[in-house]
């Protein structure tokens, strides 16, 4: 994978937004920044709220129109998408970059049939003549490809008749069908159970390596981050505070965040569990200047209040943006 | 399957409804004070002639049997007499009926076409001028009684810039169309008589706006917030993300599951459309069933009003059930069996 | 762009009065949002004024009622006369303003006889979902529903005295199965959040659940549906004293004014037209109000 | 061992569907509880562990089987129990946006078990409510403020205090932290266990979540469409898990740490769905997605074998080594 590191598909900069909520304003991502490399399968990590999803929904400019771009760009393949005109993004949309969303129920349209939805996304992602059976093909081929038994009843399906297994992979057909490069799983097991979660996971890790595909896999479980992501970002109230090869960041975390989440994650192992942070996550409407976790961390000193830390390079590769990377560990 | 189904359930359930209501309305119009067989045939009729009334109509009896002999007679088509027309209900609503139906099609179907455009345009210009505009005039359009808009119109187009018939009726007097479907313009069409179907339109067109006016604005505003709710939905972000243009989704994916609520409360807007008839009806000298009921309510016709009464409520029953297998049509969840 | 300094170490728990002060800035800024809700607030303010204090508030009040005065009947709108006069040469303002406390007490006594009948009996089918109870009283409902409201109130109304009393009870008569409906949906949506079954578990009496637990989460939902009805029942009781069984002359009503207006309709266009006006202002009034109040309530519960 | 304070004995509860199909959630379950003890029970969707905890409460009725409460016998009795049986179980449920009524502050909330259950003054009780979110370790003002200025982990807390205010010796903790962050979860995980020892309180732990259940049983119930396939002592069964779903559920589990990894037995495939409780396959209800069934497995259903001392399972592979002539 590092020898692919100078072939970058998306970069992330400086990254701001805020939303407008009934006229008070919220800044919920402040000054996010990474880049995916091709082939590379890159983690997000964070709590509820935190700014996981926005991240993922700005790639591809589906933000609410409540959200406010404070600054910051997103370089797909070394243009800004939120410059893009038009035609550029909706070419972005079809063939570059798609998303599959937590709740597969909420992701599909419960009034139109799967062949409705699926051949409308493929309609546009392929050449305009071509012939509607050959797009047909192509869904059924997607829907084989992702284990689903007898694609052609699923296409005369509607969603509601379809379990929450199934559902997430039709979304996830509808994904990978049309040849896109970069996909961004918005914690895609979340809302399923265990044994389900673990099948479509498998799934995507198959789809991922056949497909030579890039991936930022968003999940608040470390243990699907661990078993997924080759490079990771832990993400705190909006900002990253951590980032480098999954092995080290988990093997030695280093910003205080990073490690009391976790001591708080119940191991099999058994050997309890800790305290909890202290606090809660922040206000966004009115967020602590100076380092976002200061007011919940053990080791908090003046200028963590007064100063936004910028990341250090701690080991190759392996980053923190905390005032005392080089003492916490 | 399942349409049947829910049709021969909801068809069940219709029917109970309907036994309550028409005893609630029978009992209602027998506490009328006064007799009511001297009220039907006036203050100047014989003792005796009252009392052989009474005997045929049963109104010595109790209260449970006089129900009886008038459903039994419903049933058969019978709704008994009207006392102001003489002649019996059935035969008058066959006569007035059509006269309000065709009032009513013309100020209930038309209309929602408009209010689903309004509703979509409102939603694609959220906060901009043509939403503000539509806005603004459904809260005046739909704050305004039925009855207003009638008397405002006949003002205003009849009177002021005569330009359309101020005397009401369903046609001008030189015009004789014969009855075949009992709906003027299509009659008239049918008749070969195109100055008379214009004529006949132009006497329905004020009736039936002022009739149309508020459920429109109200339907359009439904639309719209349910467009602007569902804009939100991650399955529009969803094929957002797939690169639909945005006027596909607009017009197919977000328009379907936006007018499923606006078309399921049609029923009652259906229902509210006969009920502001009644007035609308008396100001345009509509030869309706409305108007029928309004004088028969004012000279306290009991069989007339009863038979009204029950006419609605299957009117209503029925366009509910219509209303009910359009939405399973568009919604497929509907189609779902219900489970735990 | 930059947020101003806070210090975040405070804790969250704010005290009792702040959070109420907090509650209600974000109420008002929930409900002034839209500035029609302002218009709305100002229309029913000026309407409440007038329609219980009009009588000392309009030039002429002793033209509310049995008064005639030939000498000036059927005059234009003039500086004298804003709304000009009727056929009697009684004064159209006066007679309009004098007809709000009627309007008014229409539907003060409608609603509060409707919304809670119709929540008693929308709680208690909503309660035992499912079951006979549930089915015989939304059966009941139904039937209500199955007539136009303004067909039912008119057939009520003419087999009473037509008289101001009896179109009240008419109008209660066919309005309380909408509060039966609304309060029934409520509730039986309520019906499975788990704190109403941890006040069964744990014993609770029916009176506690129904009135400390289910109560105030209908009443935002009753509320609004209240305001905005009061124009709708301005609206049914206009119609219905059009037809001549509401209020009775020589005591004005804006409906039959309107109906004896008609008659006279292209000449003396004022004696419709400004009633007309009337309704359509209060009836704007109380919707845009409760569109304000229920953006308002929304607010608070997130 | 210490006191047996409940005891259920072929447990079944089904719900009849308006389309003549029946519901089997809970279709023949045999657990007992220690008084001091939590024992998890942990179950995929259509599993009926919440539905075991509802009977237990009293929301349901059992259809079949007996729970034996401190001798009584409540599997038939809902809600007409006694005010001391519904005082002594408690229950936290999941959803912490649903547990507290939005409209009502969070004294009066609490105050509605200690109206019923005690005989404690209005003011006493006002102060007791104060003692017991202390107790939960959250601060007396919260009292005065409304489900909606509190974060879902002090909601829960706060769901805890109102169950405590009975006085109760069993409490089921209905997933009580699955819509939690993991680092607010740790905080009410940890207060759950402070309170078990302080007040020797018996707790059944329900969760879909086995690393959790690791860190916080004593015991562990493993429940599939409606029936047990193991239950052990939570270092037995995490020693050596037997069931072939159990198996499955745990290599499913995606883990945080390589010493994790090493306590997945074998990996085994998560394959298939779980099939809906109203079509339970007959026989072995999980034999459509398991790798070893035999023929038997379709036919009849697996009864309990006790293979280590407390370590059991319901499945045909283990009866045959013991019976080789019951597969006929």
């Amino acid at each position: 994978m590092d020898n692919a590191q100078t072939d970058t598909i998306l970069e992330i900069k400086d990254l701001s937004v805020s939303f407008d909520v009934y006229g008070s304003i919220s800044h919920v991502l402040d000054g996010v920044s990474f880049r995916v490399n091709r082939g590379q399968r890159v983690g997000l990590v964070g709590e509820s709220g935190c700014g996981k999803t926005t991240t993922l929904k700005a790639i591809l400019n589906v933000l609410p129109p409540n959200a406010i771009l404070n600054k910051g760009e997103i370089l797909f393949e070394g243009h800004n998408v939120f410059t893009m005109v038009d035609r550029q993004l909706a070419e972005m949309r079809r063939t570059g970059a798609g998303m599959i969303f937590q709740d597969p129920s909420s992701a599909l349209n419960p009034v139109f049939s799967i062949k409705q939805q699926f051949m409308a996304a493929l309609k546009y992602a392929f050449p305009p003549n071509t012939p509607p059976k050959e797009l047909y093909e192509i869904a059924v081929k997607a829907l084989e490809d992702v284990m689903m038994p007898d694609p052609e009843r699923i296409m005369n399906s509607f969603p509601y008749q379809l379990s929450g297994g199934m559902r997430q992979r039709v979304c996830i057909a509808m994904t990978i069908a049309a040849g896109r490069k970069l996909v961004l799983a918005d914690e895609p097991g979340t809302s399923l159970d265990v044994t389900i979660q673990d099948q479509i996971m498998r799934l995507i890790d198959r789809l991922v390596q056949e497909n030579d595909l890039s991936v930022i896999m968003v999940a608040h479980s470390l243990g699907v981050i661990r078993e997924f992501t080759s490079y990771v970002n832990i993400m705190y109230a909006g900002t990253l505070v951590e980032g480098g090869k999954t092995r080290d960041v988990f093997e030695n975390p280093r910003h205080p965040y990073t490690i009391a989440l976790m001591a708080c994650v119940p191991k099999l192992t058994g050997e309890g569990i800790a305290e909890g942070i202290p606090g809660r996550v922040p206000d966004y409407t009115a967020p602590p200047t100076g380092c976002r976790y200061f007011p919940r961390c053990p080791y908090a000193q003046e200028i963590c209040r007064a100063k936004k830390p910028q990341p250090v390079e701690i080991d190759p590769g392996h980053w923190v943006s905390c005032y005392l990377a080089n003492e916490v560990s | 399957m399942t349409i049947i189904t829910t049709i021969v359930k909801r068809l069940g359930g219709a029917i109970v409804v309907l036994l309550g209501l028409s005893m609630i309305i029978f009992s209602l119009m027998r506490i009328i004070p006064g007799d009511p067989a001297r009220l039907a045939l006036g203050p100047t009729a014989p003792e005796e002639i009252v009392e052989q009334y009474r005997e045929r109509m049963h109104y010595n009896k109790p209260l449970p049997t006089q129900y009886y002999y008038w459903i039994t007679g419903v049933l058969k088509g019978d709704l008994g007499v009207s006392t102001v027309t003489r002649r019996n209900v059935t035969r008058d609503f066959a006569e007035f009926l059509p006269a309000t139906l065709e009032l009513v099609i013309w100020a209930g179907i038309p209309p929602i076409f408009f209010a689903l455009l309004l509703g979509v345009l409102g939603a694609m210009y959220n906060n901009r001028w043509p939403d503000y505009l539509i806005r603004f005039s459904s809260y005046i359009i739909v704050a305004t009684p039925a009855f207003v808009w009638a008397v405002l119109f006949m003002l205003i187009f009849g009177y002021w810039l005569p330009i359309l018939p101020s005397i009401g009726g369903r046609i001008s007097m030189k015009f004789s169309v014969p009855s075949v479907t009992g709906l003027m313009v299509l009659d008239a069409l049918i008749d070969a008589q195109p100055a008379a179907a214009w004529d006949a339109f132009l006497h329905l067109l004020m009736p039936s706006l002022a009739l149309a006016l508020g459920h429109t604005m109200q339907e359009a505003r439904l639309t719209r917030s349910h467009m602007l709710e569902n804009a939100g939905k991650d399955y529009i972000t969803m094929i957002t993300s797939q690169g639909v243009p945005r006027r596909i989704i607009n017009r197919r994916f977000l328009l379907k599951p936006s007018v499923i609520p606006t078309v399921s409360i049609m029923g009652l807007d259906i229902a509210s459309i006969f009920g502001n008839a009644f007035l609308v009806e008396t100001i345009f000298n509509w030869p309706g069933i409305s108007r029928y009921a309004m004088n028969a309510i004012l000279s306290k016709d009991i069989n007339a009003v009863c038979g009204v009464v029950l006419l609605f409520g299957v009117i209503f029953i029925l366009t509910n059930l219509l209303v009910d297998v359009v939405v399973i049509i568009l919604d497929p969840r509907m189609r779902q069996t219900r489970t735990a | 762009m930059k947020a101003k300094t806070v210090d975040a170490t405070t804790t969250p728990i704010e005290t009792t009065s702040t959070r109420q002060a907090e509650l209600l800035k974000r109420s008002w800024l929930k409900f002034s949002e839209s500035k029609v809700s302002i218009i709305g607030l100002v229309i029913v303010s000026v309407f409440l004024l007038l329609a219980l204090g009009g009588k000392y508030l309009v030039p002429y009040p002793e033209h509310i009622g049995s008064y005639v005065d030939f000498a000036n009947a059927g005059l234009p709108p003039s500086s004298k006369h804003f709304f000009g006069t009727d056929l009697m040469g009684r004064d159209v303002f006066s007679r309009i303003v004098g007809s709000f406390r009627n309007t008014l007490m229409m539907g003060v006594v409608v609603l509060s006889i409707a919304a809670p009948v119709g929540f008693m009996v929308g709680v208690t089918a909503g309660y035992n979902k499912g079951t006979f109870i549930d089915t015989a009283l939304m059966r009941v409902t139904d039937m209500f529903l199955a007539v136009p409201p303004l067909v039912l109130a008119l057939a009520i109304a003419s087999v009473l005295e037509p008289n101001l009393t009896n179109s009240m009870l008419a109008v209660t008569a066919m309005w309380w199965p909408w509060y039966a409906r609304l309060s029934y949906g409520v509730t039986s949506s309520l019906r499975s959040e788990n704190y109403i079954i941890y006040a069964e578990l744990v014993g609770a009496k029916l009176p506690h659940i129904i009135f400390k637990e289910i109560l105030p989460n209908c009443l935002s939902a009753v509320l609004t549906k209240m305001t905005l009805d009061m124009g709708y029942v301005i609206i049914i009781a206009a119609t219905i004293s059009y037809a001549g069984l509401g209020e009775q002359a020589p005591r004005p009503a804006l409906g039959s004014m309107i109906a004896s207006g008609v008659k006279y309709m292209p000449a003396q266009w004022w004696l419709t037209v400004f009633p007309s006006i009337t309704i359509m202002l209060i009836v704007l009034g109380f919707n845009l109000l409760g569109d304000g109040i229920s953006s308002m309530l929304g607010a608070e519960e997130i | 061992m210490a006191e047996k304070i409940l005891e259920i004995k072929g447990l079944k509860k089904y719900f009849p569907l308006p389309n003549g199909q029946v519901v089997k959630a809970v279709d023949g379950v045999d657990l007992e509880l220690y008084a001091g003890e939590t024992l998890g029970l942990v179950g995929e969707s259509g599993s009926g562990k919440s539905t075991i905890a509802y009977v237990l409460v009293g929301m349901y009725e059992a259809t079949d089987g007996d729970i034996i409460f401190k001798g009584d016998n409540i599997a038939k009795t809902g809600l007409h129990r006694t005010l001391k049986q519904r005082g002594d179980i408690q229950i936290v449920f999941q959803d912490p946006g649903s547990s507290l009524n939005p409209r009502r502050t969070i004294e009066q909330s609490i105050m509605v078990p200690l109206e019923i259950h005690t005989s404690l003054s209005k003011q006493e009780a006002k102060k007791q409510v104060r003692k017991l979110l202390e107790e939960v370790g959250l601060p007396s003002e919260v009292a005065e403020g409304y489900p909606r200025t509190l974060g879902g982990g002090e909601r829960q807390l706060v769901s805890v205090a109102r169950a405590l205010a009975t006085n109760p010796s069993f409490m089921i903790l209905d997933e009580p932290t699955s819509a939690l962050d993991v680092s607010v979860q740790a905080k009410v995980i940890n207060k759950l266990i402070d309170l078990q020892k302080e007040f020797r309180l018996s707790y059944l732990f329900i969760t879909h979540d086995l690393s959790l259940m690791r860190n916080v049983a004593d015991r562990v119930a493993i429940l599939y469409l409606g029936r047990l396939c193991e239950l052990a002592s939570t270092a037995d069964f995490f020693q050596k898990p037997l069931h072939p779903y159990t198996q499955m559920l745990l290599s499913s589990v995606p883990v945080a740490t390589t010493e994790e990894e090493k306590m997945k037995p074998v990996k085994v495939l998560s394959t298939g769905e779980i099939p809906s409780p109203v079509n339970v396959p007959p026989g072995c209800a999980f034999h459509l997605r398991c790798r070893h069934k035999k023929p038997i497995c379709l036919r009849e259903q697996p009864t309990r074998r006790e293979i280590f001392p407390g370590h059991y399972v319901w499945c045909h592979l283990f009866e045959q080594k013991e019976s080789p002539g019951s597969g006929k």
